[in-house]
């Protein structure tokens, strides 16, 4: 069989919606909810370069590579105010910083 | 030689940058404050003869026309002018301001300057709405005057000011909020204009009149206050300080009135016409209903509220009496009457209210009481006052020499014309405003001496003589000679009463 | 001096008087208060004089214009201004003279009063407003008067402000006239509505327009209008002149100083209902109902409330009963269209009831205030004079052929008899019934009080004396018009066309024409009286007192036991106080304090004001906990959100 | 080949990305008592930009870099905006910094690089320069909020700003991914073109798409159900970042949204409004109705800054020209108001001392009559009372939605800021009415500049009040 733009986009969706059921369900470990995000991004680059493909238009591509970077970035600082929570906290747990409610 | 003075604007700005001054003047000498504060109002006040003297009562038409475009990109117009309506309520406004500024003189030391730039500032507020022909204009005015007063009231208020002062706020907000709606509403009908005279000739459905109508009569009713929406006025008169209680009950109020002049009737004639029996109804209940709940007030401050709020129940009846009227007589005649005492009514309760708190703050000063029980025989120690309290609790029962009795009367006897049973039971006011008003005078003035605190009171100084005669001649004068008031409204109240007897569909 | 000129100074003599001592009373001082007073009174007095002679003899025009213009609206002018006929000049002589007696009294009746000028200012000021009631020439400035007296009397009645009866009393007074205002006002409002004018003679010329017009006042019930304005109209007069159910608030009003009690509350001040409707005569026979309403209130009042008098025991009390049944008189002669009748014995009556609160007021000073008829007695030996003029007074009350009241009551017993509207039979028996009783207990208290023997303590009895001339003197003046009066001016006011001008009877109305069918002259109608039963009822109630209270006074206690249920019947004065107080004062607080903390309090603020207030605050507090504060929440109503919309934008 | 791009739009934002460069390699070299220089230096960048902006302002506009950088009325004047708010907001929060010794350059650096990331967002006209120009704004902030390193409550808010924030640019892109994948094209105007072909054959895909756009600005502007983050993050900041996130990003966030939403998908303008009547009436809903349970003034604001929201896409969604012009006036002025009130509370910190409760402001009235009335008249701005500029704001937003026969929502609209008012007025309460309490205000002394600042931007809500045609005439000329 031949593989179709619209598998790209199923397989897309799923890692979205997986990337999502992480965010969401996950009320443990602060990780994994930057690596959901992160897996969130991909989900967007699968569709973006997907297209791109079948566009054949590079625009696509080269958002791609702007999402990846900034995707660094964003990951680099998520981390860091990750290792400010753990000074204060003394924990990463997510159920743990509900400090400000209502 | 006023013809080319920009004269509303004068009266407008004057006592709100005098009252800036008075602000800046600063609680450190309170005297320096006080002089400035009564300069300013009673330059307010001279600046408002003019308005009269040179006022043209053979016209309809608008006089000491100011229009300047203000924001174009609404059409939003700096539009002023008087007609045969709003001038008398201007010169009640800016004579109100002198006295209350008299009565706050050694009464209030606490925050002076800013107490008195409150009600400088407010009185220009008024008088801007009294004299706003563009409806934003009017309603800034409008609304920024509760500004003040909620200060006022919050501030220099009673032990439960607050529950007061936001109820008033609030339920003030409210009303005005729907008609803010209405306006924009005819705005975008009138393909752009705010001009309230443009909306008088703005032709609407009947529903869509009869919105507009009730958008309006949620703000005026809140504002006159028409039962059953009168329930903040108690709160605000008991807990408001003296002044606060004068400009809330002797100008404030007329606002409501004023507003059903200007709006309503003239804007939607058709739903007024449809729904007069509900204000008629409103009017009544205010009459009777409030006279009653009025005897049993243990509070003077709240049995005078509760009183003004029957009062003004005259006001709406002759209002809305009106289109009863038309229905059983074609000639419409009497309607001006019924306007007319209406207005006369708003007017007089002005003096009378506004005297009658004056009368209670005098002894609240002494005594830190407004309880009823608290007193009695106070005529005993302060024979002087004791006769202005009862000349004003005569006037306030409407006895005939008094301007009590003018409005009532004019109202009455028109209101006769539409039904017999409505002048019937507008007329029970006659009882009932005795009966509430001397009941309190009887408990309060008469009597041996109550207590040691009754036998410890000091009569009325110069000052409070002053302002107290004051008020007692304007009572007087007007009720024994009430043509030169009546006579600048013809004009414009015939004209409205033409204008409100031509159907908009 | 022009007659304009007169008119106007006439009322504006006694008020300025009255600023003069209200305004400047401590400046003045006492006698500065009373000499002002007196002096402006005066001027009004001989003016008053002047105009009647002016009206009376030289047979001046009616005057009629107006002062200035009050107000005009919607086309009506609302003017003062005043109408100078026969009646207004009768009136002005009548509330001057009596006014200017009681002024002089005064002065030795509050002689340490600490009051002083305050009370000449009243009077001076309630002579003004009464004289502006009866010089008007519209119905604006009648109700102004109106209520003017009413204010006086209501400031006068509670002049001790410290009694609490008097402040009591005063409230009472003025609340009661206002009922009866209520019903005036309404009147005037008909007239205004018909007639589309206030002024007396342009109603009159229209009064036509109401005959034919009918107005639905009960719905399926058609009144004519006339008949409904005539009697509110006559509402107001009940107030002012005392008629059940209004009567209420007279016999409580003797808690003011006496001589008020003479000049407002049996002169001049009650007696304006009477001139009221005799000045709207012209509307009152167009209505038949409305005089039969008039005559059957009057008759009414004029039996039952002579009755209350016996039991009285209140020296002032017992006359201001007799002043109601007097009343009644009067408003019978009205209903009987006999209005220069009725007129007439407002003038006899205000002299010599007048003269009797006077004469009382001038025991009560020898009493040293004691006012109880049970604790006097024999006090003819101790003040001849007073005892001489009260003689004089009750005579003229009773109706003693010759003296001032015989004429007037007599004129009006005889027109009753031949008055022909429905109820007149009813009044007829009335009239003659009350003359007994008047005469009863009339002579009751004035035996109990001047003969027997001295039932006042030791004390008392070596103080009595005969009191000052200031007060004698006015006794005196007083007691000579209460003699003769009737006589010389019967034949004038009542046979002599006087009134021709000023009083309007239909001619089937010939209630008086009989009465001037049986007079020739004031001889032969002293004489004719003795045809009548009126004299002999008389003498018997004269008699009966006499025998009751002086000859066996034992007979009193035992009828008291026997007829106790009457006693008290008439002792609670058929319990109208007892039923106002119960249904009207204290209902009507019920209601307003059911309306207020119901109504106001519960359910307009509590439920819905302050109630949609809670209800904000309660759904806010619940809502808040929607935030968390856990992130994974904070997530999910994100995606949730997310997938509303994309089901609303994607599916809808 | 290459083109030689026109740069001169692009001025403003070269000049200070420059300047930011320098004002973080001086930074360095300073001593801590010489931060004073870093301000000063950020603020002269910030007029300069300033200058630019004025400088390269078009008649009506010019575009650049293949189309996909636009400079309009619009841009120009949201620009000065955020420059000039952006100028308050570093020099209020001197003081509160210095108190909190974070008196640090990174903040100002921060501070510049997030203005930039929002001019971007401003001009940017291309989906790829929106995501960048966003994701600028957003690290800067993320930064920001973390940056008082000792304190738990900004490091929280921070951690949950960054997780949401991260997941709504997701959203947003794979929004925009859709787009791309329809259309085939990054840029807007070729976007707007290819949609009106489109619009007819795949409706589902397009609303598919465009929700998740929405969403995507929802969040960034805070609408209901998106605002979950809002109060949280306003009350665990330092109260300066506060002061700086509550004001100048809506103004970029409200650019966002029309070079999105108007200029790219104006042909969907039926679906984007139906969903912004819904966000709307809930934000007004939500945010006036939990507003009242608040004690917590930092939050109490964010809250009210939820309603406010509302009001903006009222107006927005009218989707009529001045629809649009009176939701940017509101968009404007309501950055300006807040500014104030921020800026009164960040007065109120002393060392040690973080003034953030309601009840912190009792009695100032007594202790600082002046900084209490400058509130005061912040408060009954937000309420929408005139005179005061809040009042002209609603009431143009007002009329465009009456304009197109959406009574009823005005009428929602005007019942939820009753609610509103009354969380305002007691905030007046406080100040005015209750006693102060010990310990708590005593009398401020804030140095010259911030207090002319600040009187000035006070006054200016009375200002534009009576004379909004100063601002107005440009709003409307942005969509004119």
């Amino acid at each position: 069989m031949t593989v179709e733009l619209s598998h790209y986009l199923i397989l897309a969706a799923i890692l979205f919606s997986i990337s999502i059921a992480g965010i969401i369900i996950n009320r443990k470990n602060i990780i994994i909810l930057l690596m959901s995000i992160e897996l969130m991004l991909l989900a967007v680059n699968l569709n973006f370069i997907a297209f791109s493909h079948y566009l054949n238009d590079l625009a696509g591509q080269v958002f791609v590579f702007f999402i990846l970077t900034v995707a660094a970035a964003e990951a680099a600082i998520g981390l860091a105010i990750l290792v400010v929570l753990f000074r204060n906290k003394q924990s990463i747990n997510v159920e743990d910083i509900s400090e400000m409610k209502g | 030689m006023y013809a080319d003075w920009p004269l509303l604007s004068l009266v407008i700005w004057t006592p709100i940058i005098g009252g800036i001054l008075v602000l800046f003047a600063g609680d450190k000498e309170p005297s320096g404050a006080r002089k400035i504060a009564l300069l300013v109002s009673i330059v307010t006040f001279l600046l408002t003869l003019p308005l009269y003297s040179q006022f043209n009562t053979d016209t309809h038409l608008v006089q000491f026309v100011e229009r300047e475009s203000w924001i174009p990109a609404f059409n939003i117009e700096y539009f002023l002018g008087i007609d045969g309506i709003s001038m008398p309520l201007i010169l009640l406004t800016s004579f109100t301001t002198v006295i209350v500024v008299i009565a706050a003189w050694e009464v209030i030391q606490y925050r002076a300057s800013q107490y008195l730039a409150a009600f400088l500032i407010m009185e220009g507020f008024m008088i801007g709405t009294f004299s706003a022909l563009d409806s934003i204009l009017f309603y800034i005015f409008f609304e920024a005057m509760l500004i003040p007063m909620f200060l006022v009231i919050g501030v220099w208020g009673g032990a439960n000011r607050i529950y007061a002062t936001l109820k008033f706020f609030l339920y003030t907000f409210i009303g005005s909020v729907l008609m803010l709606i209405a306006l924009i509403y005819m705005y975008n009908k009138s393909d752009g204009s705010f001009a309230i005279f443009d909306f008088h000739y703005l032709p609407l459905t009947l529903t869509e009149q009869v919105l507009i109508f009730l958008a309006f009569l949620v703000a005026f009713a809140v504002k006159v206050p028409m039962w059953p929406v009168h329930t903040w006025l108690p709160d605000a008169h008991v807990e408001a300080p003296t002044g606060g209680s004068v400009i809330l009950a002797a100008i404030m109020l007329k606002i409501g009135g004023y507003g059903f002049l200007r709006f309503s009737l003239p804007i939607t004639p058709d739903a007024s016409a449809e729904l007069d029996w509900l204000i008629i109804t409103m009017s009544l209940t205010a009459v009777v209903y409030i006279g009653f709940v009025a005897l049993v007030q243990q509070d003077m401050k709240k049995l005078i509220a509760y009183s003004s709020i029957a009062h003004m129940g005259f006001v709406t009846l002759g209002f809305f009496i009106v289109f009863r009227i038309m229905d059983v007589d074609s000639s419409a005649q009497g309607s001006a009457l019924a306007l007319e005492g209406g207005m006369v009514q708003m007017i007089s309760h002005g003096f009378i209210s506004g005297a009658m708190f004056l009368c209670v703050g005098v002894m609240y000063d002494r005594m830190h009481s407004r309880q009823i029980a608290d007193y009695g025989g106070v005529a005993n120690t302060m024979p002087v006052f004791a006769a202005f309290m009862v000349f004003f609790a005569m006037a306030n029962a409407g006895l005939p020499g008094t301007s009590g009795f003018v409005g009532e009367f004019m109202v009455i006897l028109a209101s006769f014309k539409a039904s017999f049973w409505i002048a019937f039971l507008a007329a029970l006011t006659l009882i009932l405003g005795a009966a509430y008003t001397l009941w309190m005078i009887k408990r309060v003035i008469f009597g041996g001496i109550a207590n040691d605190n009754v036998k410890a009171l000091s009569d009325i100084n110069k000052r409070e003589f002053l302002f107290l005669s004051l008020l007692a001649i304007a009572v007087l004068v007007l009720g024994l000679w009430p043509d030169p008031l009546v006579n600048v409204m013809h004009a414009t109240i015939d004209n409205l009463i033409n204008h409100i007897s031509i159907s908009k569909i | 001096m022009s007659m304009e000129s007169i008119y106007l100074t006439i009322p504006l003599a006694s008020l300025a008087g009255a600023i003069l001592a209200g305004f400047f009373g401590r400046q003045i001082g006492r006698a500065g208060a009373h000499w002002v007073t007196i002096l402006g009174v005066g001027t009004s007095f001989v003016l008053s004089c002047l105009v009647l002679k002016d009206v009376a003899f030289d047979g001046a025009p009616i005057f009629n214009q107006s002062l200035y213009t009050w107000m005009v609206s919607d086309g009506i002018r609302f003017e003062i201004g005043f109408l100078i006929d026969s009646l207004t000049a009768l009136m002005m002589v009548v509330v001057t003279s009596v006014s200017l007696m009681v002024h002089i009294y005064t002065i030795g009746y509050m002689h340490d009063d600490p009051g002083y000028q305050r009370f000449f200012c009243y009077i001076s000021l309630f002579t003004f407003s009464m004289l502006m009631l009866v010089m008007s020439n519209n119905f604006l400035q009648l109700f102004f008067g109106w209520e003017a007296v009413g204010l006086v009397s209501y400031l006068l009645i509670g002049f001790w402000y410290t009694r609490d009866t008097a402040i009591y009393a005063n409230l009472k007074a003025f609340l009661v006239n206002r009922v009866g205002d209520f019903g005036f006002l309404l009147g005037i409002a008909v007239i205004l509505m018909y007639t589309g004018s206030l002024d007396y003679y342009e109603v009159f010329d229209r009064a036509d327009s109401m005959v034919n017009a009918t107005m639905e006042v009960i719905p399926g019930l058609d009144w004519t209008v006339i008949t409904l304005a005539c009697i509110l109209l006559f509402v107001g007069a009940m107030g002012k002149s005392a008629q059940v159910p209004l009567h209420v608030w007279l016999p409580d009003s003797m808690e003011g100083p006496t001589p008020i009690s003479a000049l407002i509350h049996a002169a001049t001040m009650v007696t304006a209902g009477i001139f009221m409707v005799a000045r709207m005569s012209p509307l009152f026979e167009l209505s038949e109902t409305a005089l039969s309403v008039v005559i059957i209130i009057g008759a009414t009042t004029a039996f039952f409330m002579g009755l209350i008098g016996i039991v009285q025991n209140d020296i002032k009390r017992v006359v201001a009963y007799s002043t109601l049944s007097q009343l009644g008189y009067m408003t019978v002669a009205l209903g009987a269209s006999a209005y220069s009748a009725a007129i007439f014995h407002l003038m006899t009556h205000a002299f010599f009831k007048a003269l009797l609160f006077l004469a009382a007021g001038s025991v009560i000073i020898a009493m040293h205030h004691e006012q109880d008829i049970r604790k006097m007695g024999g006090l003819k030996k101790y003040m001849p004079i007073t005892y001489w003029v009260s003689l004089a007074g009750s005579l003229a009350l009773i109706g003693f052929p010759g003296f001032a009241g015989y004429f007037s009551k007599d004129a009006i017993i005889v027109a009753t008899q031949n008055a022909t509207v429905p109820g007149a039979g009813y009044a007829y028996v009335m009239v003659l019934l009350g003359v007994f009783v008047t005469a009863f207990y009339s002579f009751r208290m004035f035996f109990l009080v001047f003969h027997g023997k001295e039932r006042m303590d030791q004390h008392t009895k070596e103080h009595l004396h005969e009191t000052a001339p200031v007060v004698t003197i006015p006794l005196i003046l007083l007691a000579i018009p209460s003699v003769v009066i009737g006589w010389l001016t019967i034949e004038t006011v009542l046979f002599g066309g006087y009134f021709d001008k000023a009083i309007f009877t239909l001619s089937e109305h010939g209630s008086m024409a009989a009465v001037a069918e049986i007079f020739h002259g004031p001889l032969n109608f002293v004489l004719h009286g003795f045809v009548g039963p009126a004299v002999y009822l008389a003498a018997a109630g004269v008699g009966a007192a006499w025998y009751i209270y002086l000859k066996k006074p034992s007979i009193a206690e035992q009828t008291r036991e026997k007829f106790g249920f009457i006693y008290n019947l008439l002792d609670q004065k058929y319990y109208f106080d007892r039923f106002n107080e119960v249904v009207f004062a204290t209902t009507s607080r019920g209601i307003g304090h059911v309306l207020w903390r119901l109504g106001d309090a519960l359910v307009i603020d509590g439920l819905v004001v302050n109630g949609s207030a809670r209800l904000v605050g309660w759904i806010s507090g619940i809502v808040r906990h929607v935030q968390t504060g856990y992130l994974n929440h904070y997530a999910f109503v994100m995606i949730t959100g997310l997938i509303l919309l994309l089901g609303w934008a994607v599916l809808g | 080949m290459f083109i030689q791009p026109n740069l001169l739009p692009a001025l403003p934002e070269m000049v200070m990305l420059a300047m930011t460069c320098l004002v973080l390699v001086v930074d360095l070299f300073l001593p801590q008592e010489k931060r004073g220089f870093t301000l000063l230096l950020s603020v002269l960048t910030l007029l300069l930009t300033l200058a630019a902006v004025v400088f390269v302002a078009p008649v009506d506009s010019i575009s650049s870099f293949g189309d996909s950088f636009v400079l309009d009325q619009l841009a120009v004047t949201l620009k000065i905006a955020v420059c000039i708010i952006t100028i308050l907001v570093f020099i209020y929060s001197r003081d509160y910094l210095i108190d909190h010794d974070i008196y640090k350059g990174e903040f100002y650096v921060l501070g510049l690089f997030a203005t930039l990331g929002m001019l971007i967002m401003i001009s940017a006209h291309s989906f790829l320069m929106i995501y960048l120009g966003l994701e600028l704004l957003s690290l800067s902030l993320y930064a920001m909020i973390a940056f008082n390193r000792k304190s738990l409550m900004a490091s929280e808010s921070a951690m949950k700003y960054f997780v949401l924030g991260a997941m709504a640019s997701g959203l947003l892109l794979y929004g925009i991914s859709i787009f791309y994948g329809i259309t085939g094209t990054l840029n807007i105007n070729e976007l707007a073109a290819l949609v009106a072909a489109q619009a007819d054959q795949n409706p589902v895909a397009l609303a598919f798409a465009l929700t998740f756009i929405v969403v995507g600005l929802s969040f960034k502007l805070g609408a209901v159900p998106f605002h979950m983050w809002l109060p949280d993050i306003y009350q665990g900041s330092p109260t300066a970042v506060t002061l700086f996130i509550g004001t100048a990003p809506k103004i970029a966030g409200f650019a966002m949204t029309i070079r999105l939403l108007v200029d790219g998908l104006s042909d969907l303008q039926v679906d984007w409004s139906q969903m912004f009547i819904v966000l709307a009436v809930a934000s007004m809903a939500i945010g006036n109705i939990i507003a009242i349970a608040q004690t917590n003034f930092k939050r109490l604001l964010a809250y009210s800054t939820i309603s406010h929201v509302g009001f903006i896409l009222l107006g927005i969604l009218a989707g009529t020209a001045n629809g649009y012009a009176s939701a940017m006036f509101y968009t404007i002025t309501y950055a300006i108001t807040a500014s104030v009130s921020f800026g009164v509370l960040i007065l109120l910190n002393r060392k040690g001392f973080e003034a953030e409760n309601i009840n912190d402001l009792s009695g100032l009235n007594h202790t600082n009559p002046w900084y209490a009335a400058m509130l005061a008249i912040a408060m009954f701005s937000m309420a929408g009372v005139p005179p005061t500029v809040g009042f002209y704001a609603k009431l143009s937003v007002l009329q465009a939605v009456v304009q197109v026969d959406l009574v009823w929502l005005a009428v929602a609209a005007v019942l939820f800021s009753v609610i509103g008012l009354f969380y305002y007025l007691r905030v007046v309460k406080v100040m005015y009415f209750d006693e102060v309490v010990e310990d708590q205000v005593t009398s401020i002394k804030p140095s010259l500049d911030v207090r002319i600042l600040l009187s000035a931007n006070g006054l200016s809500l009375i200002g534009l009040g009576m004379f909004p045609s100063l601002l107005m005439v440009y709003c409307i000329r942005a969509f004119a």
